[in-house]
């Protein structure tokens, strides 16, 4: 692919760099406890997590692992496990 | 463009961005551009933020974002801010978002230049008490006792021998005639100082507490709970501070001792062992006390 | 001279592991040197990162990176998945991959020479302790026989003194017998 | 419609700004730069330039500035001499490698210390690795049409680079002389307005200022050595249309001054040019065969124009005004570097002339011919340069 | 009691630091500058090291330190790479210019924009012209004695600069291996306390920082100039000093590799030449009469050293890890116009090579000297560098 | 050495030094170190104090002093300080004496560090209100309106559009223990500041109202009748600031209208001719009356 | 070509009066050149300087000081014992010297031609008025004939527009026909 | 004259540069009006009004004639008046 000139970036094109594999443990979003409250979509740094139609979801391609949505999340309704080695 | 709190809301600050995992920095961003909306052009200075986010070909930021130096991002700002009053698109607003070491030291002579000239600039500064994009070095902002790399505890040295240096009255000493501090771990507090800071014209300074997990040496899922001690036991005041005066705090909700706060971060980890600094401490706790009566912070 | 290609993500101390081998080369009264690869901007934790090591009876002057190991060690087996750990393996090279899974189940080549491991540190990153390193030092030691198990010891107290240094030592001792090493 | 006046350097330099229709100006004073900004100012405050002026608090301010206009779209000057030339080259560097076409006067003075306002090439000289284009000019006519044709070469496609017009300090900036202007209807079809590729657009978010590894890096370094060569096409072109238009006629890279049958060719950039041509007027009336290669845009380096002048001499005298400490002058160093290896490359003598404001004249001018002659009979080839005037009383053993 | 460790090459420069006894320390942090500042504020706050370690807010400010404790007489340090070379550009000319003997280390890394930390020689190069004394190392063991040399040099009567140990990020600075230390004992015999000529006494009060009019200017630049070429007289005998005390001998301002009978020699500075060194070998060893000429100390420049050389060779390939934007890389010009006029000098290609990080193996090296030798071999003299790995399909138009 | 006030008056900064005629710095300089004494090393930044008096060959200076770069005045001073330290020295002090370009603009960053680090340090500003040594321009430090040849008036401009930077408080809100504003025309007012600032350890900073006949356009002989006018309508009051607080000003003995101050000064001819500009001078008169109240400097 | 050197005192204009020459060269439809000598550091009041002048039917290339004038003025004659105004002055060359004294009180070698004024401005340091230069000027015009009195006086409207302008004029004009110059 | 090494200068060696040259006035201190009260001395920005042993005393090698003694003297004891051209 050519340079641009002066290394100017698209905006909104690190979509194409998928921070998910930095993760080593990955937070399940347990929906029967979830009260839809939002916060960890509020305070995931990574924008991690997504409210489509139906539910918030952790979009696993990016989840670093973190654990922040679990720890704010008020109904403790995600359970972080260890990615499988 | 409605306002971005209500209906779709539209994510400017995308995935793909290379923080540390936890990283309050990133969090932020992702709020303040929720609150000042598509309308904006971002200046940040070298730094973790930039570091992140600047991958070549790479770019988490869906606003027009310019990193140039690390010094320079009041001066671009101020560039970019006279080119759209020229071409009549001053509708749109420039902000920095720079780092607490782009904005203390190495930037700060051309932050009082831009703050002199009123320049219609929203300087904001993720602080995270460090140069972390480089390893942790001293900065002017790192509070006192403190470890960083350059100002490591030691035989000599109980770390940073500095108070913080008080930017928000400094910047204020300039006149300015919004000015306020904010942390992570309140995002709504956060966003409604956006808001106020985007109605006003001239410079204006926000000053946003971002616990570094990687830096300050705690979980990374303990950011919010980090900042949030750090605002409780009266370390890090949220104010706002219009025309050189104080005109609004938040109060602490639960009031906590200093070293609650101090205890769950590596960078203290020298003031309680291998044995426990008492001087320091109680010098921090007063700092904290004083900083409560000054301002208010406790409720009623 | 034999060279050594670590794989291993931002945090894991694959560079320190680099770093102690080069040590241990010195106490074997050899050369090592050991660097990291330079994956820039975002080195951040968890990210996945290289670094090598050179290990000679000679002053080692080449500074290029290393690019036909003689053994390549992955740290974590998640990176097999993005980055070729295989490039350049010499023929009569070796992997060594810290996973529980049994070699065949890898899906790699068949010319290509795998140790796993059966016991694997469960979280690579647990609180700065670099002690999955020590694990993977005592049993480069005992497999391929290129540093002493004393070499490795001391290089280990050296670079950690006080009691991480003796933690590690214990679990260089532990993989090195665990996997065959003989004590001088 | 043109017009004819006697004045300032500085003031031609400012008038030539007005015409370009900059949208931001950004600078911070310093002699002998100050009277060009000043004359600026003075036309914003009287409404007669409509543009951001911009007061910063230093040059690395000034020069970052300029770079923020530029993203943004604009047309973007600034101007400085000196210290606070060297205090912009971090400003620079990035400014380049971002390829920003704003324009910058550079107006040649010493740098300290020992610190003082004295005119020479050092400052400037100083900045040519960075991706700065720089042309130098010998008189204030010059200086106008070279600020004019900096926009057309910043802003053309293939170049998107800064470009820095060189002027000697107080020489050209505070002397009076003849100048020649064109209308603004001239200068507009000249230079028509600034359509960057890239600009900061909310509409279109991009990035600036990407982080780069070592995969597209040196890639990245090659397009700003490939703009500067495809710069020599473009500058060529600009003066040959600005000749077209104005009837001067300064030649391309280059200008030379009864070069053709040359046996002594100086070589030389700036102000003291002008006294050189009257040297050689008086040698070619004693009967030497010499001539002058003035050096009009020093980077990208024109060597193709360069050798094409000099083959035919037998000796070259270089004239630096700057020197490398540990080497030598950096245009005897570049001509030298590039001539390197060429069959019957003529005798080179590099001379060190007009350093810290130390007198040029014409004698001093035929002395170095005459010493370059001497070079050449004797088939000496001189290892170090001639400091030209050098007082050797006042050097400590 | 000398000793021999395994560590990083940051920490054998902070461990060289110590052992010269600074009393100020001024630095801001760059990576990958970092480990040597922060191994040095470690020794100070655990008291292993009686310095004042001054955090400074810029590298501004930090070369502005070091010079103040210079001028009260003081032996100091500063370290920068980079970005932090660029921005001490200013401070840097006028302290050589006033003639203060500190000593830095310029950890090489390439400079914005686009930004990155990958290491090449452009942010040192860019410092040239200044009047600092440059020396280039290629291993930690020789980072560890240049800057022990370095204040020697820098407090030596007849040279009183600043002198500069550039050594590569990364490559050296984060590589462990291992290094031979001297005693502190040693280290005091072999660098006296420094005795400051002059320094800021209240009993003799004198005046630094002068404004020099064109009548001095000129000499007290010539006397600069003069000090470098003294320099290379003292920084050889330096060398020699520490060759005798250490037993470890590089040569003096060129070290020479297998360059006896060399037909083809590589130039080249820095740590790639020990890679460079295993091509040869195995250029060597397939016959071919392949040599390496290490450029140790840049500024001054040892034309004289390189010229004995190289005089037998029939080319000589340079490679130059920096490039001056519009001309080429700087090694290779200022080799090409000393050499310039030689009678039989041998024909000279320029390479580009390690730019921004891009990797320079043996491989790239028998590329270089095959691509050399073929120049010799079809009589080419190219004019453009080769960039050695450049990545075609990466560039545009 | 005894106090310098009495018995033999030894003179540290001496005749030949070539400022203009009636310069208000070069006075002040002649009796800031006839208070500080010959104990002190003087650092000053580039501009008129260091052009009139290095020439070289020609030093009035009889305490050691340099002159280095423009910006780094505060760096080279610490430098100072700090070898001063390990030479135990220390009882030898370290001067800046900088003008207002040096401090307020592109000095400031490294002033602010300066600050922040707690160097040893007094910082003293000879303000003139312009950047004089290269012929007038601009300067954060430039008054209100006030003409200067980067900030001309004209049809759109009525000289300076921003007020002068308030850098005293700038100062003080760095928690510096002594801040203070002289006048040349209160000279012993001056010298006593000295003293006091010399009693104390740590950074200081003392603004000095420098009057200059070039620059303001006065004639030679009114440099300290000028500078009276400004401290008695209340645009330059004398103060001391001590921890952050006021702790002292000097009242004014008889109040004038700021037009008399003006009107004596070309640098403000364009607010009285061709026309005059009632406006611009009834702001400046109410920022006289607000530091008049805000400061108490009317007597009784 | 016509090179002309003038000797003053910061403060008393004397590069205003090279600059108003160079610009009346232009309304005579010839070439004029006028710069400062660079005394560098502390251009201040009352210090002496010099400027230089030249006049030419071609473009004037040379950008050297002047440094063997056709004419030396002297705008204040205490500068005789400051400065060699004679230096380089040519045989056939004139001195004109702003003093009411006689020539032959001056104590010049007898070669020189010397023209004093019996008319001089009180203070050479008038409130910014150029009132002595343009005295200089007329005069200059008149004994050498080098610019018309009409391009002078054009040259000082340009120069000085409004009041300030009809002011010096007329002192041109005056002084003019005080040295015999007559109107065209 | 050899020049210093790095242009260090001796502090006090102005005083070999005397200017007095500069000034178009000169003031005239009368003794019999002089009050001895030494404002004139303070005020001098040159330093060059002097006490002596009998009195105050103009330095015309460096007074500047800015006439900033006369305009200060209480005593208006202090005359300026123009060189002599
Ligand atoms: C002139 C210059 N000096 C030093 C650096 C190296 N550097 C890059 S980012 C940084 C620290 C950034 O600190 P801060 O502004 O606090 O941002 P953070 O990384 O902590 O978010 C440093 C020292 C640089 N890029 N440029
Ligand atoms: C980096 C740099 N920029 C600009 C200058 C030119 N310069 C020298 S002194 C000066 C102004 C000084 O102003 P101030 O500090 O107020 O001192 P003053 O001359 O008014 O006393 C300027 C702009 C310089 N020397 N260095
Ligand atoms: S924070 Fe918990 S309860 Fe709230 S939306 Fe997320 S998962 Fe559901
Ligand atoms: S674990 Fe962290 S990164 Fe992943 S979704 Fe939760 S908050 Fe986001
Ligand atoms: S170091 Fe801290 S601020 Fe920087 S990216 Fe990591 S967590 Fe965020
Ligand atoms: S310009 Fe003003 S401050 Fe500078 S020397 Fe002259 S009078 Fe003094
Ligand atoms: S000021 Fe007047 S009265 Fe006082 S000493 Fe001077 S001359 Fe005498
Ligand atoms: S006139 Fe001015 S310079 Fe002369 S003595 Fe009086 S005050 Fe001093
Ligand atoms: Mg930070
Ligand atoms: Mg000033």
């Amino acid at each position: 692919m050519k340079l641009s000139i002066g290394a100017v970036v698209r905006g909104g094109s690190s979509l194409g760099y998928h921070t998910g594999t930095w993760r080593d443990r990955r937070p399940f979003l347990n929906l029967e406890k979830c009260k839809a409250c939002g916060i960890c979509e509020e305070v995931c740094p990574d924008g991690a997590v997504r409210k489509t139609q139906e539910a918030y979801q952790v979009d696993y391609l990016f989840c670093k692992g973190c654990g922040l949505c679990a720890k704010e999340c008020p109904a403790k309704a995600i359970e972080l496990v260890p990615e499988g080695k | 463009m409605g306002s971005p709190e209500k209906g779709k809301r539209e994510e400017l600050f995308v995935s793909g961005h290379r923080a540390c995992p936890g990283c309050g920095m990133a969090l932020a961003v992702r709020h303040i551009l929720r609150a000042t909306g598509r309308q904006v052009i971002v200046v940040t200075p070298t730094g973790c933020l930039e570091t992140f986010t600047s991958p070549y070909g790479y770019s988490p930021w869906r606003v027009p974002w310019v990193h140039h130096l690390f010094e320079n991002g009041p001066s671009v700002a101020s560039g970019i801010a006279a080119a759209l009053r020229m071409q009549k698109r001053d509708h749109i607003r420039v902000l920095v978002i720079a780092g607490d070491g782009a904005t203390f030291d190495i930037g700060f002579g051309a932050l009082s230049g831009m703050l002199e000239r009123g320049e219609d600039v929203l300087y904001i500064c993720v602080d995270n008490g460090a140069y972390m994009n480089t390893g942790g070095q001293r900065s002017a902002a790192t509070p006192l006792y403190a470890s960083t790399t350059t100002d490591p505890p030691g035989k000599l040295s109980s770390g940073k021998v500095q108070e913080k240096k008080d930017l928000p009255w400094i910047v204020a000493a300039h006149k300015v005639d919004y000015v306020a501090t904010a942390s992570v771990a309140f995002l709504a507090d956060l966003r409604g100082k956006l808001k106020r800071a985007m109605e006003v014209r001239g410079p204006r300074y926000i000053q946003v507490d971002s616990p570094c997990p990687s830096g300050w040496g705690f979980a990374s899922d303990l950011t919010l709970e980090v900042g949030r001690l750090g605002v409780n036991c009266g370390l890090i005041p949220l104010l706002e501070i219009r025309g050189g005066t104080l005109t609004r705090v938040r109060k602490i909700t639960k009031r906590i001792p200093v070293e609650d706060y101090l205890r769950v971060q590596a960078r203290f980890r020298h003031l309680f062992a291998p044995r426990r600094q008492q001087a320091e401490l109680s010098r921090l706790q007063s700092l904290a006390d004083e900083k409560i009566k000054t301002y208010g912070l406790l409720k009623g | 001279m034999r060279e050594i290609r670590i794989h291993g993500r931002g945090g894991q101390g694959s560079l320190v592991l680099a770093q102690l081998m080069a040590i241990a080369a010195l106490e074997d009264n050899k050369y090592g040197q050991a660097f990291p690869f330079l994956g820039g901007g975002g080195e951040r934790r968890g990210k996945a990162i290289m670094a090598f090591c050179r290990l000679s009876e000679k002053p080692i002057r080449l500074r290029s990176r290393v690019s036909q190991p003689h053994y390549v060690i992955v740290q974590d087996p998640t990176i097999l998945n993005e980055q070729d750990v295989l490039q350049g393996l010499r023929p009569e090279g070796l992997l060594l991959i810290n996973t529980r899974k049994e070699p065949h189940e890898l899906g790699l080549p068949s010319w290509v020479r795998v140790q796993t491991f059966s016991r694997v540190q469960d979280s690579l990153f647990a609180s700065g302790k670099p002690l999955t390193n020590t694990f993977l030092l005592g049993a480069f030691s005992a497999i391929t026989g290129e540093l002493t198990l004393q070499a490795v010891l001391r290089a280990v107290r050296k670079r950690f003194p006080g009691r991480l240094g003796e933690e590690n030592t214990r679990m260089v001792e532990e993989s090195f017998s665990e996997f065959g090493g003989k004590k001088p | 419609m043109p017009w004819e006046e006697v004045l300032e350097g500085s003031e031609a330099v400012a008038l030539a700004i007005k015409a370009c229709r900059p949208q931001v100006i950004s600078a911070f004073p310093i002699s002998p730069q100050t009277h060009i900004v000043e004359r600026l100012a003075r036309m914003v405050a009287e409404g007669e330039l409509q543009a951001e002026y911009v007061r910063v608090e230093s040059e690395f301010s000034a020069a970052s500035v300029v770079s923020g206009a530029s993203l943004a779209g604009s047309r973007a000057y600034t101007a400085s001499s000196s210290q606070g030339l060297l205090l912009m080259t971090e400003v620079l560097y990035a400014s380049a490698g971002m390829r920003l076409p704003f324009v910058m006067t550079g107006v040649n003075r010493t740098v300290s210390a020992p610190i003082s306002i004295q005119v020479d090439h050092q400052d400037t000289i100083s900045l040519r690795d960075c991706g700065v284009i720089q042309l130098y000019v010998e008189s204030s006519q010059e200086a106008y049409d070279a600020h004019l044709a900096a926009f057309k070469v910043a802003e053309d496609p293939c170049v998107l680079l800064p470009v820095m017009v060189c002027m000697d300090g107080w020489i050209l900036t505070h002397s009076y002389e003849r100048v020649c202007f064109l209308s603004q209807e001239e200068v507009d079809r000249f230079l028509p307005p600034f359509k960057p590729p890239n600009y900061l657009d909310v509409e279109n978010p991009k990035s600036w200022g990407s982080y780069a590894e070592e995969d597209v890096l040196m890639e990245f370094r090659y397009s700003v050595q490939k703009a500067m060569t495809c710069a020599k096409r473009i500058i060529r072109e600009t003066w040959q249309e600005m000749a077209q238009l104005t009837g001067r006629n300064y030649g391309g890279l280059v200008e030379g001054y009864r070069i053709q049958d040359a046996e002594i060719i100086l070589v030389a950039m700036g102000s003291v040019a002008g006294t050189v041509k009257e040297a050689v007027d008086q040698a070619r009336e004693s009967g030497q065969k010499v001539g002058l290669a003035r050096i009009r845009c020093y980077r990208p380096f024109p060597h193709e124009e360069l050798w094409e002048m000099i083959k035919g001499a037998k000796v070259v005298a270089v004239m630096d005004a700057n020197f490398s400490m540990g080497s030598e002058g950096a245009i005897a160093m570049d001509l030298k570097a590039k001539l390197y290896g060429r069959p019957s490359a003529p005798l080179v003598v590099p001379f060190v002339a007009g350093l810290g404001g130390r007198e040029v004249n014409t004698h001093a001018v035929l002395e170095i011919v005459k010493s370059a002659r001497q070079c050449y009979e004797s088939s000496i080839h001189p290892l170090e340069a001639q400091w030209v005037g050098l007082n050797a009383e006042l050097l400590t053993e």
